[in-house]
């Protein structure tokens, strides 16, 4: 376990839904696509995450890595870890599967070594245990379990809702069969709860609506109508995948009203994904940037637009138009987003950067605290960086010698597995 | 990097290509009688064809009524279609230069009447200067040469490996090559002809590297793509054998066969062959005809000559025996002849008559396109095996009926009832092509709308025309095959597989199982080739539309479910 | 700026009155879609003019329209004085050379089958331009011009990402040194890093070849950073007009301020005083008879017995509105019909559910409240039309009965809202309340 | 458009079809090579058969002028006055041919479209669930060799293995169940009988097989192709995030989907089945419409082919309309703008 994760599970409020190390790589017959590359990240309760980051930068596979929905030639990594916090669906899986449980801090291990579930504190065991915290690593859950957590537990909104809702079957019909799967409410009851759901996402005259085809919906009722399928599964966290990309900008101001509106009412935590800048300053409480299938940095909604410290950061926000100065010709990026399909042992930022040196092309940047100071400050508040320019009160050496340590488990860890694999 | 034209760039580097001619020289020379002859047959054969084609129209002419408004009208149609096709393709125009009061569409159709009138002026003009006589002498000087180089021995050829002989007692071989029995004999030359047609095609595609490695000066063109994608694709590649081996059979029919068309289907009666008597003791002669009486397949043990045997007067059969005695396979290979024959002129026909409508009633729309909607859907309202049928009932004592045995008479009616299932297919593609912003981008540049079909649209329709008349043609072989199996169609004696199937329809379940099995099972091959060969190219050009061009080419492959 | 001014009385190009509909010509067509309903502007020599609105706004309708893609049905185009929809054929392809266009998608506007030599090679060709060496350094030229190398000639567009491509269209677009090119949101379909590479390109070439732009675009920020002067359109209709400063700071029309305020900032200090409209634009085959925005508008005039109503009353009200608007083009239908005699009618919410649903959170004035009740009776009885034509009565002002006119609310700045005539308060006033 | 404007635009779009259909009949009839007249008579040699060939030609309005010709020819037709035979049953009405022979043939096509819709599809959906595996391979092969079959080859081996089943595969067909013989035409007289229906039924079962052999392929290749598409479409991937069960996924999101491309699949295959069986017909000996129309075509007997004609192009203008209503009824963007 590495200190950030220690550090994490110090607050109080731990994480809902945290992401350590995820790896997904498709395997085509030309080339091995490491589209997200040990990626990390947590999202706290009633919080909203968002990622940013432009095309190809593996924003969309890591919330679909996370929901076990990546289709071949696509592979999770088997060492990554996907954990799930919530005491209660912690606590029903730990009864299920009894003998694949860890105690965490017990130095007797009492677990196989193919334990899921991870108990830091709880009582009794076996089909009775109770759990008060702990978390499902949902890489290496078995299938159901990764099946009871979709809707119930996390639900999606895809970003082009015209063909996220099956065309041939009425909106109500699409929200009660989820209704009754989540919920268990059929008959009037049902089309009770649909007509509120509908009502509640902000579509007049619901009932109407619930006999009609999504085909008779506009783009934004459309929008409306896939939140409304992802509540009906009573959901803790949402991952929103690019929500509003498809809309026009005042029905985006009214989704992203909706979002915040349901957050609030729903208690929901958000994971958020967009390209747009403006989007997740509006919507996001903390934000990681990802770049070439790595977080380059994460911080604070605030801290990030005040300070932001990767170049790659500082180069997205100086080229939007509108905020840069009024000067005619904006700042910008060379070059292009690289296909990540090698082993990251450089900096895939490196060849664009204005700032690069002769060890980015050698050394591979670990997400590491800006600043001393910052380092101290909780997980949800710190502000990290991958990039070989921090922590930045450190000398050169001290540097390079960190992100050179950060990234050396990882290689054996790489290594032992390839043994075993054998 | 300069752009030079491909010339200065093969004087730069004239080794790859000097060889690669010389290839081509060579795998000429090898065949080059039998690529004499055969030139000088087509020219007979289309001289003969414009003859039988003139006198058809005189005749149709003279017997006035209706039937000469309905020629007359044809003809005038025609020119004017060529007219517009000259119009259009050339972007010639005329009209624009008097006028220019009259809008676009308009002109170019009167651009089109105006070439077709200067086209039939000229046409009869000529016919009444005599131009016809002059061409004739034209053709016969070019012919003799080409006769006397059709006398040049082959390597394919049966003269160079024969395979017809007897064996006297002692178990030696007379007549045939090297003295091998005529089995061993046939098999060297079959092999000989798929070693050709092999070195061919080492030779197409070594030309295909050698122009990408030496004198291509874009490193990558999407064709590389579409190669690279076809190489993956296993069924395709069954397919592309079958496909080849299909036109190898084809195209090389008479070295094929195990004796020549003429001796075994057209005229038995007038040939002769050696044999051993073994009750005279001696090697007799005896017709063909007379011989093909005893060794007919009609189902007895004692009445058969199955697949890979002998008869009593050492004739090798592949396939054994018809029900006339004479060979199977030999009718078979002839049969492929015919079959590619029509299949390519009827397909050609529609997908020319398919490309043309889809681009002119995908860029035009409107009324254009609903009328061609409405003359395709009725074409097609009248099931298609019923109308051929009807056709060639109809038209079977025209004078069309006689151009290669009812063959291009049977193409054409092929491709008059086909066109809409193609045009059907290709319309999907090309109204999303017109759609594309790089064809409005080429209007806002003042591309012409002839100019923005051809260069714009037409070569995104070039990878659906070849899947589809891939398909298609499979679907017409099918066609021909059932016509013929019905009786109607191509006109006996001219070998055609669906009659073989039905020649030997009586003796499935006998001995004489081979008549009707074999030509069964090698239609259902050439048209699972034909079928392979366009899935892998429907992969290849365009995997992404894997399902919707599945759906609409599902039936086009099947003509008229045959 | 100061130059524009003295330019202005030097157009390059004239739209008066432009109108494109289409779709009428359709056998069961029924309403044709108003795509562009009356525009009038000009685009003075030089300058960049930038048209923002919303998807299916009609601006790429008029964009296209404007170098005669699309036949328009009124109106002229004047273009350094020849009125371009009067042009002949011939006439009309010599005039291309002049003005052309630059595509939003980068992968469908250039031809993939061709090199990227012939690809900018063609108008070259078609116009005869030089001789055939010329045209190839011409090419040569361009690529190198538009920041790609010249050895990319060979190259298919398959090769190049989405921003190269886009510096493909431009340079084919520029091929025939035009005076005048529509930029049809050039920049819209790429990631950010890149659109501001390709914007940096356009404002170059603009100063090296002094071209003029139209720019159509719906990211408003892209506008304010390289137009000078911005047209919002709505519907078919310019909206507002005015210098982009100008109209970004104090925008005049309730559209334009509704417009504004929904781009999310890069800043998550930004202001939270974000008008969010209620709904969709309507459909452009059925445009309110009023101001077209009038469905959707925050500021719409009230009678004066309803201006003591708070937001939300009046909200309530207009919601009423559009349900009772949705049911009676529901009934229209007559697949519906026959299901409704059949006893299949869709479930509906009841009308007193929607009624107490809308208002009963507050009391109402007693008029008010009357003309709910009896509407909801006339619901009930099924007399959908009657219904609507009471509330329309009732509710209904200037908003929805008259077409507005063009106001000039400040230097250069035009704006269409019936707020602007002296005796109603203006809509900044309006909101400032 | 709502889905019923659709509809009846659709119908709208048929009548052409009928008007032009019967057009292109009438004019193979008037200006046709064969003159119908002399192909009823044949050579005109004597007198008397030369008043026969005068009483003919007016009898079957060839002496009118064309305009009047056509126009009593489509009143005819489309009032369904569809004229006599003349050489295979003279005198006998065409609508009284069509009652005798019409039945056998629509019992055959119900079977030939039947077999494949319930061997074929499910066969199809079973490949596409299982893509890539052996079984998703073998099916295919299957489906494309079955397609790929000439219909007068499968049928005449067929007929061939069934007629002497005994011998080549020691199963008696022809005692199997009921009594038949392989070939002949079914006796619809007591189809209400079980032991009626099954004589029927196992009558043209080879030929419905034959028939729809080539459906039956198609449908397969379809079903599956439709249900791959649908498996990787957004919505049951959305259906999938929202955790609804691997077996609602199948039967109720995908299954429904696929059924739409299905839909035109099924009703062109059905329409192939009229050209189909005249061979079947012929081969199988089944006295039905094909074979009624291949005896009247080789005769030379033009009015009952031209009528015949008519009545094929009336049941294919019916079939498309039963694909649209269909189409109407499973796909709700059906009408809407477009599609």
């Amino acid at each position: 376990m590495t200190d950030e994760s220690q550090a994490m599970s110090g607050v109080t409020d731990g994480p809902l839904l945290s992401v350590e190390n995820l790896r997904t790589t498709f395997y085509t017959d030309q080339e091995t696509i490491h589209a997200v590359d040990g990626v990390s990240f947590t999202v706290s309760p009633q919080q909203t995450l968002g990622v940013v980051g432009e095309s190809g930068s593996g924003k969309s596979v890591t919330a679909r890595s996370i929901l076990g929905l990546v289709d071949d030639p696509g592979r999770v990594h088997p060492d990554s870890e996907i954990r799930y916090h919530d005491p209660a669906f912690v606590q029903t899986v730990a009864r299920t599967y009894p003998d694949r449980v860890t105690w965490a801090g017990e130095k007797t291990a009492r677990s196989a070594s193919d334990a899921f579930v991870t108990i830091e504190s709880g009582s009794g065991e076996g089909s009775s245990v109770t759990v008060e915290r702990g978390s499902v690593n949902l890489v290496a859950a078995p299938d159901d379990v990764t099946r009871s957590l979709r809707g119930s537990e996390v639900a999606m909104v895809f970003q082009d809702a015209q063909t996220a809702l099956n065309p041939v079957y009425t909106v109500g019909n699409q929200i009660k069969e989820l209704l009754d799967i989540h919920q268990g409410l059929s008959g009037t009851e049902a089309t009770e709860a649909a007509a509120d759901l509908l009502e509640s996402v902000g579509i007049p005259d619901p009932k109407r609506r619930l006999s009609e085809y999504p085909h008779q919906f506009s783009g934004g009722m459309q929008q409306r109508t896939v939140i409304a399928l992802a509540l009906a599964c009573d959901p803790a966290v949402l991952l929103c995948d690019e929500p509003t990309t498809a809309l026009d900008v005042t029905i985006q101001a009214q989704i992203l009203e909706l979002l915040e509106r349901l957050q609030h009412e729903r208690n929901l935590s958000i994971l958020f994904i967009t390209h747009d800048m403006g989007v997740i300053a509006q919507v996001a409480d903390a934000v990681a940037v990802m770049y070439a299938g790595e977080v380059v940095e994460q911080a604070s909604v605030d801290r990030l637009f005040d300070q932001p410290r990767h170049p790659y950061t500082q180069g997205l926000l100086q080229s939007i138009p509108g905020l840069a100065s009024e000067g005619d010709r904006l700042p910008t990026i060379d070059g292009r987003v690289p296909t990540p399909n090698e082993p990251a042992t450089y900096c895939r930022y490196a060849p664009r950067c204005p700032e690069a040196f002769e060890e980015c092309k050698s050394t591979h940047p670990e997400r590491v605290p800006v600043d001393s100071a910052n380092e101290k400050s909780g997980w949800m508040r710190a502000h990290t960086a991958a990039c070989l320019l921090y922590p930045e009160d450190e000398s050169l050496e001290d540097r390079l010698q960190m992100h050179h340590n950060f990234g050396a488990p990882d290689e054996s860890d790489a290594a032992t597995t390839a043994r075993e694999d054998d | 990097m300069e752009y030079r034209p491909l010339r200065e760039r093969v004087r730069e580097r004239p080794r790859p290509f000097l060889l690669w001619l010389l290839g081509a020289f060579v795998l000429v020379g090898i065949e080059l009688g039998r690529i004499a002859s055969g030139l000088v047959e087509i020219g007979d054969a289309t001289a003969a064809a414009l003859e039988t084609v003139s006198g058809g129209i005189s005749d149709a002419l003279a017997v006035g009524g209706a039937t000469a408004v309905a020629v007359w009208l044809g003809i005038g149609v025609t020119l004017a279609l060529v007219g517009l096709a000259i119009a259009t393709w050339t972007r010639a125009t005329l009209v624009l230069r008097v006028t220019e009061s009259i809008p676009l569409r308009p002109q170019q159709s009167l651009d089109g009447l105006v070439f077709g009138l200067a086209l039939g002026v000229g046409g009869w003009f000529a016919l009444q200067v005599g131009a016809v006589d002059v061409l004739a002498r034209l053709a016969s000087s070019v012919r003799f040469p080409l006769g006397w180089l059709g006398e040049l021995p082959t390597l394919t050829s049966r003269e160079t490996i024969p395979n017809q002989g007897y064996q006297t007692p002692d178990g030696t071989w007379h007549g045939t090559f090297l003295g091998l029995s005529p089995a061993l004999a046939w098999t060297l030359r079959v092999l000989v002809v798929h070693l050709y047609v092999a070195a061919w095609l080492i030779w197409l595609w070594t030309g295909y590297l050698w122009y990408r490695n030496y004198y291509r000066q874009a490193d990558w063109t999407p064709r590389d793509d579409v190669i690279q994608r076809l190489r993956y694709h296993r069924w395709g590649q069954f397919g592309m054998v079958v496909v080849l081996l299909f036109l190898t059979m084809a195209a090389f029919a008479p070295s094929l066969g195990t004796t020549t068309a003429e001796q075994n289907i057209y005229a038995p009666f007038s040939h002769t062959i050696e044999y051993y008597d073994e009750e005279l003791g001696e090697v007799t002669d005896i017709l063909v005809g007379n011989a093909n009486l005893n060794t007919r397949s009609q189902g007895y043990a004692a009445e058969n000559v199955g697949p890979m045997s002998y008869d009593q007067y050492d004739r090798f059969h592949p396939f054994g025996t018809l029900t006339d005695g004479s060979d199977l396979f030999t009718f078979l290979v002839h049969g492929a002849r015919v079959s590619l024959i029509i299949g390519l002129l009827s397909v050609g026909v529609s997908a020319i008559l398919g490309t043309v409508f889809a681009l002119v009633s995908a860029y035009y729309r409107g009324l254009a396109d609903l009328v061609l909607v409405v003359t395709g859907d009725t074409i097609m309202g009248v099931p298609r095996l019923l109308l051929l049928i009807l056709l060639t009932v109809i038209l079977a004592d025209t004078w069309l009926a006689s151009l290669y045995d009812g063959g291009v008479l049977l193409a054409l009616i092929l491709a008059a009832t086909g066109w809409p299932f193609l045009w059907r297919s290709f319309r999907g593609p090309t109204l999303q092509i017109a759609e594309e912003d790089w064809v409005d981008a080429a209007r806002s540049y003042g591309q012409s709308p002839s100019g923005i079909m051809r260069l714009h649209m037409l070569p995104y329709l070039v990878g659906y025309l070849l899947i589809y008349s891939s398909l298609v043609l499979g679907g017409v072989i099918l066609a021909v095959a059932g016509l013929s199996f019905l009786g109607l169609g191509i006109t006996a004696p001219t070998p055609e597989w669906g009659r073989a199937v039905d020649l030997g329809r009586e003796y499935v379940a006998t001995n004489s199982w081979h008549i009707s099995l074999i030509p069964g099972i090698m239609v259902t091959l050439v048209v699972m080739g034909f079928n392979a060969v366009g899935d892998a190219l429907r992969d290849a050009v365009d995997p992404q539309s894997d399902a919707g061009v599945a759906n609409a080419s599902e039936t086009e492959s099947r003509g008229g479910g045959v | 700026m100061t130059e524009q001014n003295d330019e202005q009385d030097d157009p390059l190009v004239v739209v008066d009155g432009l109108r494109t509909y289409y779709g009428s010509e359709r056998l069961l067509g029924g309403e044709p879609v108003k795509a562009v309903d009356g525009v009038s502007f000009e685009i003075a020599r030089g300058e960049t003019f930038g048209i923002v609105g919303e998807s299916g706004c009609g601006k790429t309708t008029l964009g296209r329209s404007i170098l005669r893609l699309e036949d328009a049905d009124s109106g002229t185009v004047e273009f350094d004085g020849t009125d371009l929809l009067s042009l002949g054929r011939r006439d009309l392809k010599a005039w291309r050379r002049n003005a052309q266009m630059v595509y939003q998608n980068p992968t469908s506007s250039i031809n993939e089958r061709m090199t990227v030599g012939r690809i900018v090679r063609e108008p070259l060709d078609i116009h005869d331009w030089g001789m055939p060496h010329d045209r190839r350094n011409r090419v040569s030229e361009l690529l190198d011009r538009v920041g790609l190398q010249p050895e990319h000639y060979h190259r298919y567009p398959h090769q190049f990402s989405g921003g190269q491509r886009q510096r493909i269209g431009i340079a084919r677009a520029l091929a025939l040194e035009p005076d005048f090119i529509v930029l049809d949101e050039p920049v819209s379909a790429l990631d950010v890093s890149v659109q501001a590479k390709i914007l940096n390109l356009l404002l170059d070439l603009q100063d090296e070849y002094d071209l003029t732009y139209l720019l159509i675009a719906h990211d408003l920020s892209v506008v304010r950073h390289i137009c000078d002067r911005v047209g919002v359109m709505y519907l078919g209709k310019l909206m507002e007009v005015g210098p982009t400063e100008q109209l970004f700071r104090s925008p005049s029309n309730p559209y334009t301020r509704a417009l504004l305020s929904a781009i999310p900032q890069p800043d998550p200090d930004a202001g939270a005083d974000r008008i969010t409209l209620r709904g969709t634009p309507p459909s452009p085959r059925n445009p309110p008879t009023g101001c077209v925005f009038s469905t959707r508008c925050p500021f719409k005039i009230r009678r004066e017995e309803h201006e003591s109503l708070t937001t939300e009353q009046w909200d309530s009200i207009e919601e009423f509105r559009d349900v009772l608007r949705e049911r009676e083009k529901l009934r229209t239908t007559p697949l519906q019909r026959v299901k409704a005699r059949l006893g299949r009618e869709p479930p509906v919410t009841p009308i007193e559910e929607v009624v107490s649903e809308l208002f009963e959170l507050s009391t109402y004035p007693e008029s008010v409240q009357e003309t709910v009740d009896q509407t909801a009776t006339l619901v009930v009885e099924g007399e959908f039309t009657a219904a609507r034509e009471l509330l329309e009565e009732t509710f209904s002002t200037v908003c929805e009965h008259e077409r507005p006119d063009q106001h000039q609310v400040a230097d250069g700045q035009a704006s269409r809202c019936h707020r602007h005539l002296s005796e109603y308060e203006e809509p900044r006033e309006f909101l400032s309340e | 458009m709502s889905r019923l404007q659709y509809f009846l635009k659709r119908l709208a779009l048929s009548v052409p079809v009928l008007f032009f259909g019967a057009t292109l009949t009438f004019v193979i009839f008037r200006f046709g090579p064969i003159d119908p007249a002399a192909a009823i008579v044949g050579e005109a040699a004597t007198e008397a058969s030369r008043a026969e060939y005068q009483r003919i030609r007016v009898q079957l309005g060839l002496e009118q002028p064309v305009l009047e010709h056509y126009q009593q020819f489509m009143v005819d037709f489309f009032t369904l006055n569809l004229g006599q035979s003349w050489v295979l049953a003279p005198g006998t009405d065409v609508v009284d041919l069509l009652l005798i022979y019409g039945p056998r043939t629509a019992w055959l096509a119900f079977w030939a479209v039947l077999i494949p819709i319930f061997v074929g599809i499910p066969m199809g959906v079973y490949a596409g669930l299982r893509s890539n595996t052996m079984t998703d391979y073998s099916l295919s092969l299957f489906g494309i060799v079955w397609r790929a079959m000439p219909n007068f080859w499968l049928a005449i081996i067929l007929l061939a293995v069934l007629s002497q089943s005994d011998a080549l595969i020691g199963f008696d067909w022809n005692a199997f169940l009921v009594e038949t013989s392989v070939t002949g035409t079914p006796d619809l007289s007591n189809i209400t009988s079980p032991a009626g229906f099954a004589a029927a039924t196992k009558q043209v079962l080879p030929a419905a097989i034959v028939l729809g052999s080539a459906s039956m392929g198609s449908e397969l290749r379809i079903a599956r192709t439709a249900v791959l598409e649908t498996i990787n479409s957004n919505y049951v991937e959305t259906a999938k995030a929202n955790g609804v069960s691997e077996r609602s996924l199948v039967w109720k999101h995908i299954l429904r989907n696929s059924m739409i491309p299905l839909v035109p699949t099924i009703t062109n295959e059905a329409f192939l089945l009229i050209g189909g069986s005249v061979i079947v017909e012929v081969v199988f000996g089944i006295n039905g419409i094909g074979w009624l129309f291949f005896q009247a075509a080789i005769n030379g007997d033009l009015p009952l082919v031209v009528a015949l004609v008519f009545v094929f192009i009336v049941v294919v203008v019916i079939m498309n309309i039963v694909q649209d209503l269909l189409y109407v009824l499973i796909d709700p963007r059906v009408g809407y703008e477009g599609r």
